[in-house]
């Protein structure tokens, strides 16, 4: 499963091509947008659902309206994170699927501790214990596939999806029997007040996690693609047996991808936590990280397009939840829509390809 | 009163069975569509498409056979599209294999939505076929030799597989087409009409194993029912390193950790149900942990094969 | 020119095929009969794979026809060209190495049918036997070396019976006296009718086997020798004509240089390299009390027949294989515990013949591929953060240096040539500092001026004090570089002899074990 | 105060015959009879809820329903935020004027009842249960129904099965549960679960109880007879129409966030479902018992953790 990125040699193109670029790169990303829509737009004729107000209510609510829009920043918060996670996973060559269980650890923990200590220490310690809490666990959680893998040479496909498993249970277990908030009948853990979470951004309900997040994918993209640790890590997921020629210390580097990709997949349940939800109930598994994978396949592992794909997977999941009460269609047709903008995307990159192998020949 | 009569033993090994035999063809189907050298994380989508039309029919024709062909039909109308977008145009697999399942998902729910939230029909139990002499056997033989047949088709499967990978040129054209596909296209066999079939039959087997679930299984279909059945069968597939049988060890041992969780549950065994049901993958990763050093995956598994390209 | 009796099976018309940025066959005329040994040369990037794999049907001309037997028809896929009667022994291997090597000569045969394994196997052998080589059809490709996986290939593409036989540098892994046993195939083969092109870097075996030689040069073919010419000329001359249409010059390659010099005397106190009663378990040769010493400046050959545990040698001492016994000392030191990186950072330089699976990172750009054993060092990464004016700067100057043929430095070393790729490993290994240098195959694929180059480059190396380990199986190469050369048998050193007028005939005899010592 | 308007937000569709129909169609019931408009936001999962409470407390709507337990966290917070009156369930302690109420559905009196007539109709003493999970508003059923058995038979046997941590779409798991459960001896099973009930019923409609006879079913929170084919024993019916209807008339005496709500045998909001498979002189025993829930003699205490059934199910 080797995946050949494009922009490993970083060209460094002329101004007049660089338009050209992004006009493409604008035609290239509205254009399959557009044709998801109509596509979609079809099936909604045939349940006798006027597709243009459909979209009409997914665009103004999840993009146009002031709340809407908040809602949608954010959201892209932990998903960006997830993003960062998965991307230097992948760039590395490593298959993590384990994003949920290990966003999941990060979340149980940080909500465990986190309101335990805020009585003590001013928030901001709080606060930034916490996120070191989650990404730290996230880690932890990560690190028995990586021993697998770096010492052992099992697959970590197999490993992550079962960790995966493992680690829904584990969480609800640890929620049920250990961090239960005594408070309530509901299994939860003790919640954190509005008031002690992560800051908004000014006077709006957007998560400072937008901040973390967007942070967190440019400093991904940045050391992956200009550092001599991110080559490193490129070298071993592209060619393991190049980079063992090389020299490299390839189990310390696996375990080290493992490490910071379910690190920054903890952190990302810590910042749900800290900044938007406040406290994690039994069975709770919003399953961002799978909704995640194929959005940074999509952006071929580049971080700008991964803020770009995330942002337009966070409007559609807003608007059309908005869009189908509304419009009084299933909620289900959310799943449909993102399935053929999956596809229309891979269709998009594919004919790009193309296009580019034609002007190059 | 003793609990763990004939009849109970005989429903927890029926119980083993019942979970092990969709897993049991999920894995079959994901380790062909792997040998070939696709990644199928699509199955979960194809094994609801199976559910949901293999259901259907059943239902609106009233003869389960037919319920279980249209499965496998079903099934592979799903992978017809991962044949289109990763076999022929080489699409990236992931992408397509995680929209085949959100789509199957949204799809059969909305159609499930419209025909029969309001009904939820329940299919009469599917008929068996009795083995003679096996099925008198005690516990063993109404749990195994008194069973759907899907059940023997199944079983049947894995030394079929086992067969079709090590006696016949198909099978060494389908690992070749995993292993160097270039090698196969220079000696003159289309590495296309390969992977096509191998996801076709991987799509077949999963629809299977999902008609299996919603006709015999539930005999009733709900959105989302094979909640998670299908990234199972991935993992069964990669730990079984293409072998037949491995897969359906490893599925028998899911199948039995379920039963084993209820057994524990209906006896009162009193440990917490979480900690219960995290049985199987504990135990999935404990085979890993002595079994599985170096697990060895087709080389060229999730790469589109486009011919001459360096 | 008028054609006398049948058409030719295959006539180039005009074809052409463009890669981004670059032109690799261009317009080009070429007709290929039976009955002729049609030899094919050029520099490394000439073009030569590529119109090979358009024969073969891996790639589509973007211009020009392709006649069969004078008429027009597309090779249009592989099979097609199996149908045709085309085989292609290609240049990088086309086995599956998860297969058995009868499982690999069954592809392609009807899918319902039961591989005929015993059936198959006996043809194997019978056909091996022909040419003279010795194949296990049992063994699993991916056990095999390099050099006996080319066998195989070439055996199953004479097992296809074809009337149209391909061969791209299929000697390029075969001592001398099997690449002469596979000429006097090809001869005979052409005598019976059957069209053989054959692709090599070897003039002399060029000259020897061909009827007919083609020059491509730049994607273009710039001249043939015509039957009639070649016959008439000699082999001097003929050499001479090819040399002068490959690179414009007539005085390349010209007589191998001599022996080197024997080294002085105070070189050899205090050896930089050695080997102390080295084991190594392996799953088919296993290493056995390997020993020997190499001084500064001093090159040890390592000859032997391909597969007789040189590269488990090369890797017990860059690191990348486990040794089970003995200890390894670089300029004193014992490295033998030492990861591959800091044995590198010692000074011990390991080049690879395996360029594609470890050489190189295929779909990363030649500027990248030329520093990936030196990621994060200065100039090129300054507090871990890439320079890119000096990583381009560094593989200008390399490519200008190493004569390296790409569109650009940015372009994906895999899109490369066998022989540049090959040149790409030589530039990366042989600059800086190095104290001992492994060199596995150092010349296979490249052509005849850059194998100057090379052995002019490796002879630098020893020249400036390092020890140099070269293992080859071309023992011209040997006995031109070599201050003594060690024999590897079954994974043991035959013996040890120095380069002296008796050293060639003492060699054989330890290559085939009629002594020891 | 005025109100014109109701939202109620449930995890999933209304079309389950269990907690999510009900709520919606109790809203629905009661805004009709309040002459308000009824907003039904349907199938929202337990991820995320934020994003739509704030879109529907844009409208101001009089109140706003968060019929489900996981979201009982957001709906006061956003209700705060916003200043749109909240409704939620199982946290009795959020009570705020003017604010927050709860209205903790626990359907316990009509499970003990439940528990009160499996333990007269079976005829091998042993009766099931099995449940998709162990949310607490299935447990306090659980827990009471075992109650009731024991109460009426103090020697027959309960078999107690969960299908999974979350099952709740696991209809395969639903019915090998509960055929395993039947196989341990049970002839009553008591099933609670959204779609993996219906595997129960299945596995009830094709599974013969031990003596060879038919296995019956109690269902919970729905009335599933206009789908059963002669199985439904009964259901613990639930019905927060008068719930939602108290709620609204708070609303309007400015007096809501005083008290909290619950459903009981007493009004009728929890009731037992009579089927043509309830004998008469059965029915009328298990009335007798309502009789003395209603009027205090006897006090049905709901426990809502799972460890606490598995006591009373294991105390065999
Ligand atoms: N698939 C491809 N994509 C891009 N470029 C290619 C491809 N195949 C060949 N080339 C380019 O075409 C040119 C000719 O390559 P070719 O492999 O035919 O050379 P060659 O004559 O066989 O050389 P060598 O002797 O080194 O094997 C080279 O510059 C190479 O980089
Ligand atoms: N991992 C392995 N398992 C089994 N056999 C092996 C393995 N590695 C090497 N061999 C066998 O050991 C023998 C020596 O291999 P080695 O690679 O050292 O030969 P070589 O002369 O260096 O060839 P080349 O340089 O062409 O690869 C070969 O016959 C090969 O089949
Ligand atoms: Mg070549
Ligand atoms: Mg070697």
């Amino acid at each position: 499963m080797s995946e050949t990125t494009s922009d490993i040699g970083d060209s460094r193109a002329a101004p007049s091509v660089l338009r050209r670029e992004i006009w493409g790169v604008l035609a290239m990303s509205l254009g399959p947008v557009l044709a998801a829509f109509v596509l979609s737009g079809l099936i909604l004729l045939l349940m006798q659902v006027n597709p243009f107000s459909y979209y009409g209510y997914v665009f103004g609510r999840g993009l146009f309206s002031p709340t809407g829009v908040q809602a949608t920043l954010t959201r892209m918060g932990p998903l960006l994170l997830l993003a960062a996670s998965l991307i230097v996973a992948f760039r590395a060559g490593i298959w993590n699927l384990g994003g949920d269980a290990q966003f999941l650890m990060g979340a149980v923990f940080a909500a465990a501790w986190t309101p335990l200590m805020v009585p003590h220490v001013p928030v901001w310690v709080a606060l930034l214990a916490g996120m070191a809490v989650s990404a730290g666990f996230g880690a932890l959680w990560g690190l028995v596939p990586a021993f697998l893998r770096a010492y052992q040479g099992l697959n970590e496909i197999i490993t992550t999806l079962m960790m995966n498993f493992l680690g829904l249970s584990l969480a609800s277990v640890l929620v049920k029997l250990v961090f239960l908030d005594p408070a309530t009948t509901v299994p939860q853990t003790r919640t954190l007040a509005v008031e002690d979470r992560l800051p908004t951004l000014g006077a709006t309900t957007i998560s400072s996690g937008l901040l973390i997040g967007l942070v967190a994918v440019l400093a991904v993209h940045f050391v992956m693609t200009r550092t001599a640790f991110g080559l490193r890590l490129r070298v071993v997921g592209a060619n393991a047996g190049a980079a063992v020629h090389a020299g490299l210390a390839v189990p310390a580097l696996t375990v080290a991808v493992f490490a910071i990709s379910a690190g920054f997949a903890g952190l990302s349940g810590g910042v749900a936590i800290l900044g938007q939800y406040g406290n994690v109930r039994a069975d709770w598994n919003p399953a961002y990280a799978m909704s995640v994978v194929p959005l940074v396949f999509l952006a071929r592992f580049n971080g700008f397009a991964a803020i770009g794909f995330v942002a337009l997977f966070s409007i559609l999941s807003i608007g059309s939840e908005s869009a189908a009460r509304r419009m009084g269609v299933p909620n289900y047709f959310t799943l449909v829509t993102v399935a053929i903008l999956l596809i229309v995307l891979g269709l998009a990159e594919y004919w790009g390809a193309r296009q580019r192998q034609k002007a190059g020949a | 009163m003793t609990l763990f009569t004939d009849t109970f033993l005989i429903a927890l090994l029926a119980g083993v069975v019942a979970a092990g035999v969709p897993l049991l063809l999920a894995g079959l189907g994901e380790q062909l569509s792997e040998k070939a050298g696709v990644l199928n994380v699509g199955i979960e989508g194809m094994m609801l498409g199976g559910a949901y039309l293999g259901f259907y029919v059943a239902w609106a024709s009233g003869s389960t056979g037919l319920g279980f062909l249209a499965g496998a039909l079903g099934g592979m109308m799903v992978a017809a599209l991962m044949v289109l977008f990763c076999v022929r145009l080489g699409l990236n697999q992931i992408v397509i294999g995680i929209a085949l399942t959100l789509g199957a998902e949204g799809a059969t729910a909305l159609l499930h939505h419209v025909q029969f939230s309001r009904l939820y029909p329940r299919l009469p139990e599917v008929a068996t076929w009795r083995i003679p002499g096996l099925a008198e056997i005690p516990i063993v033989g109404p749990a195994l030799f008194d069973r759907e047949p899907v059940v023997y088709l199944a079983l049947a499967l894995v030394p079929a597989f086992v067969w079709l990978y090590r006696r016949t040129h198909l099978g060494l054209a389908i690992q070749a087409a995993g292993d160097k596909p270039a090698a196969l296209d220079s000696a003159g066999e289309s590495v296309l009409a390969i992977r096509a079939l191998s996801v076709l039959g991987c799509g077949a087997l999963v629809g299977l194993g999902g008609a299996f679930m919603s006709i015999a299984a539930a005999g009733v279909f709900v959105p989302f029912m094979t909640h998670g059945n299908g990234f199972i069968g991935i993992v069964l597939a990669m730990l079984a390193r293409g072998r037949p049988l491995w897969v359906l060890l490893g599925a028998a041992l899911f199948g039995a950790c379920l039963s084993a969780a209820t057994a524990l549950q209906v006896a009162g065994v009193d440990i917490p149900t979480d900690v219960v049901q995290m049985l199987p993958f504990a135990a999935v990763m404990a085979v890993l942990l002595i079994a599985g050093r170096n697990a060895k995956l087709p080389a060229a598994l999730g790469a589109a094969y486009v011919r001459g390209e360096r | 020119m008028p054609v006398a009796g049948p058409p030719p099976i295959v006539t180039l018309q005009g074809v052409t095929k463009r890669y981004p940025g670059i032109v690799a066959n261009d317009s080009i005329d070429m007709e290929i009969r039976a009955g002729e040994v049609h030899v094919l040369l050029g520099e490394n990037g000439a073009g030569k794979s590529t119109l090979v794999s358009m024969l073969s049907g891996l790639q589509q001309p973007d211009a020009g026809r392709i006649l069969i037997d004078g008429i027009e028809r597309p090779i249009a896929s592989p099979a097609v060209a199996l149908e045709i009667g085309i085989s292609t022994v290609f240049q990088h291997s086309m086995l599956v190495p998860s297969l058995t090597l009868v499982e690999n000569a069954t592809l392609g045969r009807p899918w319902w049918r039961r591989p005929d394994r015993a059936g198959t196997a006996a043809a194997m052998a019978a056909m091996a036997g022909r040419i003279g080589v010795s194949l296990d059809p049992a063994a699993l490709t991916s056990t095999l070396s390099l050099g006996e996986r080319q066998q195989a290939e070439i055996v199953r593409a004479l097992m296809r019976g074809a009337r149209f036989l391909i061969l791209d540098e299929a000697t390029a892994m075969l001592t001398p006296h099997d690449a002469a046993r596979l000429g006097a195939l090809m001869r005979r083969l052409a005598s019976e009718g059957v069209a053989v092109v054959f692709i090599t870097h070897k003039l002399n075996e060029a000259v020897e086997y061909g009827d007919r030689v083609s020059v491509l040069r730049l994607g273009r073919k710039v001249g043939g020798i015509a039957p009639e010419q070649l016959r008439s000329m000699g082999a001097e001359a003929a050499t001479a004509e090819v040399v002068r249409l490959m690179f414009g010059t007539s005085d390349m390659g010209a007589g191998a240089a001599a022996r080197p010099a024997p080294l002085p005397a105070e070189a050899l106190h205090t050896p930089v390299l050695e080997l102390l009663a080295l084991y190594a378990e392996a799953a088919a040769v296993p290493l056995s009390n390997i020993e020997f010493k190499v001084h500064p400046g001093e090159i040890l050959g390592i000859a032997g027949i391909d597969g007789n545990g040189q590269k488990q040698l090369a890797e017990a001492i860059a690191g990348q294989a486990p040794v089970s016994d003995g200890r390894i000392r670089l300029d004193g030191a014992y490295i033998d515990r030492l990861s591959i990186g800091a044995r590198r950072d010692l000074g011990l330089r390991y080049v690879t013949d395996d360029r594609l699976g470890e050489g190189t990172v295929g779909g990363f750009s030649v500027a990248l591929n030329l520093l990936l054993k030196e990621i994060g060092a200065p100039p090129y990464w300054e507090h871990g953060l890439e320079r890119p004016a000096a990583i381009r700067a560094n593989a200008e100057e390399k490519r200008r240096a190493f004569d390296i043929r790409t569109p650009s430095v940015e372009t994906p070393v895999g899109k490369l040539s066998g022989g540049n790729i090959q040149k790409v490993l030589l530039a990366r290994e042989l600059t800086g500092t190095t104290r001992a240098v492994i060199f596995n195959k150092p010349t296979y694929g490249l052509d005849l001026a850059n194998i100057a180059a090379t052995r002019a480059r490796i002879r630098e190396t020893a020249a400036r004090g390092a020890a140099v380990l070269l293992i080859s199986t071309e023992l011209d190469e040997i006995l031109e570089l070599s201050h003594c050369i060690a024999v590897m048998d079954q994974g043991r050193i035959a013996g040890i002899v120095p380069n002296d007028d008796a050293a060639r005939r003492r060699i054989g005899e330890l290559m085939s074990g009629v002594s020891r010592e | 105060g005025e109100i014109s308007s109701i939202a109620i937000l449930t995890p999933e569709a209304g079309t389950d015959y269990g907690w999510n129909q009900q709520g919606i169609d109790g809203a629905k019931a009661a805004a009709a009879a309040a002459g308000i408009e009824a907003i039904v936001a349907e199938n929202l999962g337990y991820g995320d809820v934020r994003p739509t409470l704030r879109e529907l407390a844009e409208d101001k709507p009089g109140l706003i329903i968060a019929h489900a337990s996981g979201y009982n966290t957001a709906a006061p917070e956003i209700g705060a935020e916003t200043g749109v009156k909240v409704a939620i369930v199982d946290s009795p302690d959020a009570l705020k004027a003017n604010a927050v109420a709860d209205y903790t559905a626990s359907g316990h009196e009509g499970a003990y009842l439940a528990g009160v007539l499996a333990a007269k109709m079976s005829r091998s003493g042993t009766v099931g249960i099995v449940t998709s999970g162990e949310p607490p508003s299935w447990n306090s059923q659980s827990a009471a129904f075992a109650e009731g058995v024991k109460a009426t038979k103090p020697d027959a046997v309960i078999r107690y099965a969960v299908i999974g941590p979350a099952a709740y779409s696991d209809a395969a798991g639903g019915k090998r549960v509960t055929e395993s459960l039947i196989a341990a001896g049970a002839d009553i099973i008591f099933g609670q679960g959204n779609g993996s009930s219906f595997g129960m019923l299945q596995a009830v409609e094709t599974t013969p109880a031990a003596d060879g006879g038919k296995v019956l079913f109690i269902d919970v929170i729905g009335d599933k007879s206009p789908i059963d084919k002669g199985f439904l024993l009964s259901s613990v019916l639930w019905n927060l129409e008068p719930v939602y209807a108290a709620m609204i008339a708070d609303v309007k005496n400015d007096s809501f966030g005083s008290h909290n709500y619950g459903i009981a045998l007493k009004d009728g909001s929890v009731a037992l479902l009579k089927t043509p498979q309830i004998p008469e002189e059965v029915w009328t025993q298990v009335m007798a018992v309502k009789d003395e829930i209603v009027s205090g003699k006897i006090t049905v205490t709901p426990h809502f953790d799972a460890a606490a059934v598995h006591a009373l199910v294991t105390g065999n």
